[in-house]
């Protein structure tokens, strides 16, 4: 099974690796290119830990494969912050105390940075249903949902 | 920082500051199990078995050894002989030998140069199985005909002429039970099943583990406690305990399924007969559903006595349950928490724990206590419903106090349930108006917590910050309330402290975090070691003064002379101190190494409101308080997370999960598809009150809190599904099916 | 295995048609690499279909319907508003497909291909009368979704051939759809009953109906007794119960993990009823 | 002397007693002289208890003190999640 040559934009930077064509995006992420920020929670698109956004969409790594990325512009949790300036999103999250274990927090917060680009202003029950597919076990949800609508208020100026 | 609590006593207790960790897990920078690498690094995957119950007549894995990159399979034969008890239990499960007792069980690991290759490898082992008659179920296991599954597993408890599965027997009780019963106005027995459950922790059981020819190893491991890692690690492959290091990586939720052995000793024993190359192993999830943690299933006879007007008059439970195919189901403890909310005048349990062809259950938050709270809080709530009484105030009325014999034996100290349900009236959600097909639930639930083996250390650096060497692994914020707890005592500010979870080989013994210990065993002592320092620091001032040690105290950050002295000298702060430490008599530092007494046991209370959709039997979670005494709150915030973490497994657990499994006796939900647990889409936003009882027995009044949360909710959704639809459910999950047909047999009837 | 991105529909058939082994063609994925991961599906052959031009485009054909190109993810589907007016049962029965990260990748190709008698989107597909082209070595040829299915995990597809592109006809005048899903928790289940329902009005009455029902038999059902029960009626009361009725006649479930025959068939008369009521109101408010 | 409460399944091997007074000012002198007078407890003391002194629950703790009038109760071997 030979491999192939993969050339991608991972946060901003041009990175290239050799895929088997049997290995995930997640995979490739994280054994090849050292992202271990995006976890494996189930390896069947059912948790969201692995959640990216790839040309702006979010997706579960998990469901990519590797050589898929090849052209494609990739965003991870370790892309997230600008520098040491964190986003809003990541602050919010230590502030209100929505990461226990913190395992399923990369995948959050990268689904709730996607959903706030799409609508800057979503109630409760829109953050619920787009963030679905992303299985928290520790915190039941509460402290998570109310740190994405108060990083959502800052974020459009009205915190 | 606005502080939560009415006492002001303290600076930093009772505040929210942002977790010491946070930034790293914000950002995906902080390791978990699956994210270390080492060099020269094999990657190993494991042989399970496809059957519940097989003999395991040959395994050949020529195949698999004959492609290139493939380095080494190990089976039960490459692990020492002659174990007994719980050790040899674990050798058992990390690795079947004669026969696979469960679905899932494993029978060979291999390791390989990549991931892929040693999963190749592992399907080109080849296992011949003589397939057994296999038991599931706990009502089939128990009876006298079952598939005996393992012979001469019973231990003393157990007298001739029981059921062969049946490997322990307990009973115990105090008062005339049924002179109890004769003196009841009312007196109804049922019996409540419910199923087995995984703690659905998110991050699946990873390691990377190196063993050389010279018996000294290391790994670097997802757990909630390394040095059992390491103990039963060791006691498995016949090592010498201290010569293997354990790392605990962070860890991605345990729940209590973090707390023993699966696939680490593969790992140490592949790399051992690789040549010593470190080898990781990562679970899937199905390897993680089929083949770790779940908890026991349940079948529970309840019988109870009541007034007409509430008065508990006597109690009696009969449980059953399956803990897999060894000795451990958590019956004893269920029984212990069953009537533990009540002052009983005559109480009377029996237990059986009966093996069955599953996987080893490991614990889950306050083992045991979720299903019997199902069973007695249920039909507390039936004989509330048949009296028309409050179940508040029947639980006021029945509830246990400081002085009250508990219904386990001993008499309570000082205990909280009564606040909590007290608080629990007195919410706003206890008289929100209810719609068509809602109804409300109320249960209370009760945990022992822990205490447990404890070492820490805490030491002063050269600037005057502190450091703490702990062994509880950070699993739900505990480096932030162990840091406040010192700051506190040392009177420095929270971010002057750094909490370390530090590898085996820098403390003695820790168990776990487990029982609801961390912040209440840990923190103790950390307090305890940082006093030391704190009299060491008193001591080198004292001697820098010329005065006597006892004649200075520690004020807020700073030796001071008291006494005839005070005002003689001005304060010398920690950070002078220590900046001349070592021309004063060098490092500062102090240590706790024991079992910290003074446990506090913790009450909740929880009421929810639910609606069943009359059509489909869908229940839908509307509104959720839970009231808990918390002793005293380190961390107002994280302790309302244990409350909603606690609460929504809970939900999981009474409406949705459930192992389930073929006639073949395999596991067919072994997936998140499948294996149902809340979804963000599926919960309101949940209501907590913080009741604070402080525990006497520790220094900031702390009560684990990590566990009591997920004993009400079976029983609290039971009792407003009953309340919703008119229909009691006394079999968890009460999944749309079984609600459905609760109210069809209701219309029926 | 080895990794194909041929660049149009007749090299993509030709090398599935060249393959010896087992073949995949990849478009979202969220099948294919579920059963690859665990060891179900290993494929020799991985052929995806993404480079090829056109498969990310909707279009409005001639006639005033809909062609989807295949790798159109369920997202892409949402956010496309002449297609969600037209034909929000059929947008609907995708986007139940899986979470929003699915939903960045899923396609209505991928949902009807993988074969599953629960499979979301297809009803909605199937009520709406929607076509599919099926290109093979020797051309591509128009097949009716409802045909495409033949049993669990198993279509009409032969080797070397695939879909090409969906046709949704045009919705015309005074027509709505509908789909809804029994699941057990609010997302990320798979249906233990699924029901779409397309009609279309003559005043107040039905005039046109199609009642199509999943996960209550080997494929995706369509129910013309059902459809019968409410055309000519204003699904009025007697209507519906003679709806449900015959939905739940018609079902022939198994019982599994996700639910009992019995039930599957109880809430099989319950969807038809909500279903229809949803999509009588869509048809009764659309302007055409 | 304190007294030692067991719990009720143990009575078979006490001969039906189930509060024994023994001499001990700790719970490892206690547990002991239980073994001493009632050997039948020994493997049920050995396999690993939990002692309840005063209300409050110790798995370990052989040398925890005891008083003549501390409330004393053995208990199945604790422990959690």
């Amino acid at each position: 099974m030979s491999k192939i040559h993969v050339s991608t934009i991972v946060n901003g930077d041009a990175v290239e690796f050799l895929a088997d064509p049997r290995e995930t995006l997640l995979d490739c992420l994280r054994d090849h290119l050292g992202l271990t920020g995006s976890k494996e929670g189930c390896g069947t698109g059912d948790c969201g830990a692995c959640s990216v956004t790839i040309d702006g969409r979010l997706v579960s790594s998990c469901l990519v494969l590797g050589v898929e990325a090849a052209g494609k512009t990739i965003e991870t949790i370790e892309g997230m912050a600008d520098g040491a300036e964190l986003h809003p999103l990541q602050r919010k999250f230590i502030e209100h105390a929505a990461l226990q274990c913190g395992f399923c927090t990369p995948g959050i917060l990268v689904a709730a940075k996607a959903l706030l680009e799409e609508n800057p202003d979503p109630s409760e029950s829109e953050i619920r249903y787009w963030l679905a597919g992303n299985l928290c076990r520790c915190t039941g949800y509460d402290k998570i949902v109310r740190a994405v609508m108060d990083a959502a208020a800052e974020m459009r100026g009205a915190a | 920082m606005a502080k939560d609590t009415v006492n002001t006593e303290y600076k930093l207790v009772g505040t929210r500051p942002n977790r010491p960790d946070g930034l790293d897990k914000v950002t995906g920078r902080a390791r978990y199990g699956a994210d270390m690498s080492m060099p020269g690094m094999l990657w190993g995957a494991v042989v399970r078995s496809p059957h519940a119950h097989a003999k395991i007549k040959k395994i050949d894995a020529s195949k698999a050894l004959a492609l290139d990159g493939v380095k080494a399979v190990v089976t039960r034969d490459d692990f020492p002989t002659g174990l007994t008890g719980e050790d040899w239990n674990l050798q058992e499960n990390s690795m079947a030998g004669e026969v696979a007792l469960y679905d899932g069980h494993a029978v060979a690991a291999v390791a390989a140069t990549s991931a892929l290759l040693a999963q190749q490898a592992a399907e080109l082992i080849e296992v011949e199985y003589e397939v057994l008659p296999h038991v599931i179920d706990v009502d089939d296991a128990i009876k006298p005909d079952a598939p005996a599954i393992r012979p001469g597993a019973a231990d003393h408890s157990v007298s001739e002429g029981f059921p062969p599965n049946v490997v322990r027997y307990i009973d115990y009780g105090h008062g005339d039970v049924e002179a109890g019963f004769e003196a009841a106005d009312l007196v109804m027995e049922k019996t409540y099943l419910t199923e087995a459950t995984h703690q659905g922790y998110i991050e699946p059981h990873a390691c990377v583990g190196q063993l050389g020819a010279d018996g000294k190893g290391e790994m670097w491991v997802c757990t909630q406690g390394h040095w059992f890692i390491r103990y039963m690690s060791s006691a498995v492959l016949g090592l010498d305990v201290a010569q293997l290091r354990v790392t605990a990586s962070e860890i991605g939720g345990g729940f209590g399924g973090k707390t023993t052995i699966f696939m680490e000793p593969l790992a140490l024993a592949l790399s051992k007969k690789s040549g010593g190359r470190p080898v990781k192993i990562v679970m899937s999830r199905a390897e993680v559903l089929r083949a770790t943690g779940p908890t026991a299933s349940a079948s529970m006879d309840v019988k109870i006595g009541m007034t007409r007007d509430g008065k508990m008059t006597a109690g009696k439970a009969v449980f059953r349950m399956q803990g897999g195919a060894f000795p451990g189901a958590p019956v004893d403890m269920a029984l212990d928490c069953a009537f533990a909310p009540y002052d009983l005048p005559a109480v009377y349990h029996e237990g059986f724990d009966v093996l069955a062809n599953r996987p080893k259950a490991a614990a889950y938050r306050a083992p045991g206590s979720p299903m019997a709270a199902f069973a007695v809080e249920s039909l507390v709530d039936e004989m509330c419903r048949e009296l028309g009484l409050d179940p508040i105030d029947v639980r006021l009325k029945n509830g246990a106090r400081e002085g009250t014999k508990a219904s386990y034996g001993p008499t309570y100290n000082r205990i909280g349930l009564v606040e909590t349900l007290e608080a629990a009236k007195a919410h706003p959600n206890y008289s929100a108006p209810l719609g068509p097909n809602q109804g409300r639930g109320v249960a209370s639930g009760f945990w022992f917590n822990y205490n447990g083996d404890t070492a820490v250390s805490m030491a002063i650096a050269e600037d005057g910050t502190a450091q703490v060497s702990v062994g509880t692994p950070d699993i739900g914020g505990s480096r932030a309330s162990l840091a406040m707890m010192v700051g506190e005592t040392l009177g420095v500010p929270y971010d002057k402290v750094r909490v370390n979870v530090v590898e085996t080989g820098a403390l003695g013994i820790n168990e776990p975090t487990h029982g609801s210990r961390a912040t209440f065993a840990t923190g103790k002592a950390a307090v305890v070691a940082t006093e030391q320092a704190i009299a060491e620091m008193c001591r080198r001032a004292a001697a820098e003064w010329g005065i006597e040690p006892e004649a200075v105290e520690w004020v807020d950050g700073s030796a001071q002379p008291a006494g005839p002295n005070a005002g003689k000298f001005p304060p010398m702060t920690i950070a002078e101190i220590a900046g001349k430490m070592s021309t004063t008599g060098g490092p500062i530092a102090g240590h706790y190494e024991g079992f910290p007494d003074g446990v506090g046991v913790s009450f909740g209370t929880h009421v929810v409101d639910v609606e069943v959709d009359p059509d489909t039997g869908k229940t839908t979670v509307l509104r959720y308080l839970v009231v808990q005494d918390a002793g005293r709150a380190i961390h107002p915030a994280y302790v309302e997370g244990q409350y909603q973490g606690g609460a929504v497994q809970g939900v999981g657990w009474a409406l949705n999960e459930e192992y389930v499994y073929g006639d073949d006796g395999r596991l067919q939900n072994a997936t998140f598809l499948d294996y149902r647990v809340p979804v963000a889409s599926d919960l309101p936003m949940i209501d907590t009150v913080i009741v604070e009882v402080p525990n006497p027995g520790h220094p900031y009044g702390v009560r684990g809190v990590g566990e009591t949360g997920i004993a009400p909710p079976l029983p609290a959704i039971a009792n407003a599904v009953a309340a919703a639809s008119g229909q009691r459910l006394r079999h968890l999950p009460m999944t749309p099916p079984k609600v459905l047909a609760a109210i069809q047999a209701g219309q029926d009837g | 295995m080895r990794y194909h991105t041929p660049a149009t529909f007749e090299d993509a058939a030709q090398i599935a048609a060249d393959c010896g082994g087992v073949t995949r063609f990849l478009a979202g994925g969220t099948d294919v690499l579920v059963q690859m991961r665990a060891g179900a599906v290993v494929p020799d052959d991985l052929i995806d279909i993404k480079h090829i031009p056109g498969v990310r485009d909707i279009v409005q054909t001639e006639d005033g319907g809909w062609r989807i190109g295949i790798a159109v993810s369920g997202a892409e589907l949402g956010a496309h508003e002449g297609l969600c007016a037209d034909w929000p049962g059929v947008v609907e029965g995708m986007e139940l497909v899986g979470s929003t990260q699915v939903q960045g990748r899923a396609t209505l190709t991928g949902n009807l291909c993988n074969g599953s008698p629960a499979a979301d989107s297809v009803p909605g597909l199937v009520a709406a009368g929607a076509t599919v082209t099926v290109t093979g070595p020797n051309g591509s040829r128009e097949v009716a979704v409802a045909d495409i299915p033949t049993g669990p995990g198993k279509t009409v597809l032969q080797p070397g051939e695939l879909i090409s592109a969906i046709t949704l006809p045009p919705r015309g005048d005074r027509g709505g759809d509908a789909y809804q899903r029994f699941i057990p928790r609010t997302e990320m289940d798979i249906a233990v009953v699924g029901c779409a329902v397309n009609l279309r009005l003559d005043g107040d009455k039905i005039a046109e109906a199609r009642v199509v029902l999943g996960a209550v038999a080997p494929t995706v059902i369509v129910v013309p007794a059902a459809a019968d029960a409410i055309i000519g009626t204003t699904l009025d009361g007697a209507a519906l119960e003679a709806l449900a009725e015959a939905a739940q006649a018609a079902a022939n479930p198994i019982t599994d993990k996700r639910g009992t025959a019995a039930y599957r068939t109880h809430v099989a008369g319950v969807l038809a009823k909500r279903v229809a009521q949803q999509a009588y109101a869509r048809a009764k408010g659309s302007g055409k | 002397m304190v007294e030692i409460n067991l719990w009720s399944g143990l009575r078979r091997f006490t001969d039906g007693e189930l509060a024994i007074e023994v001499e001990a000012t700790t719970i490892g002198e206690a547990l002991d002289a239980l073994i001493a007078k009632h050997p039948g407890l020994a493997p049920v003391i050995e396999a690993g208890i939990s002692v309840a002194v005063d209300g409050e629950i110790t798995t370990a703790g052989r040398n925890i003190p005891l008083r003549p009038d501390s409330e004393v109760y053995l208990m199945r071997r604790l422990k959690g999640g």
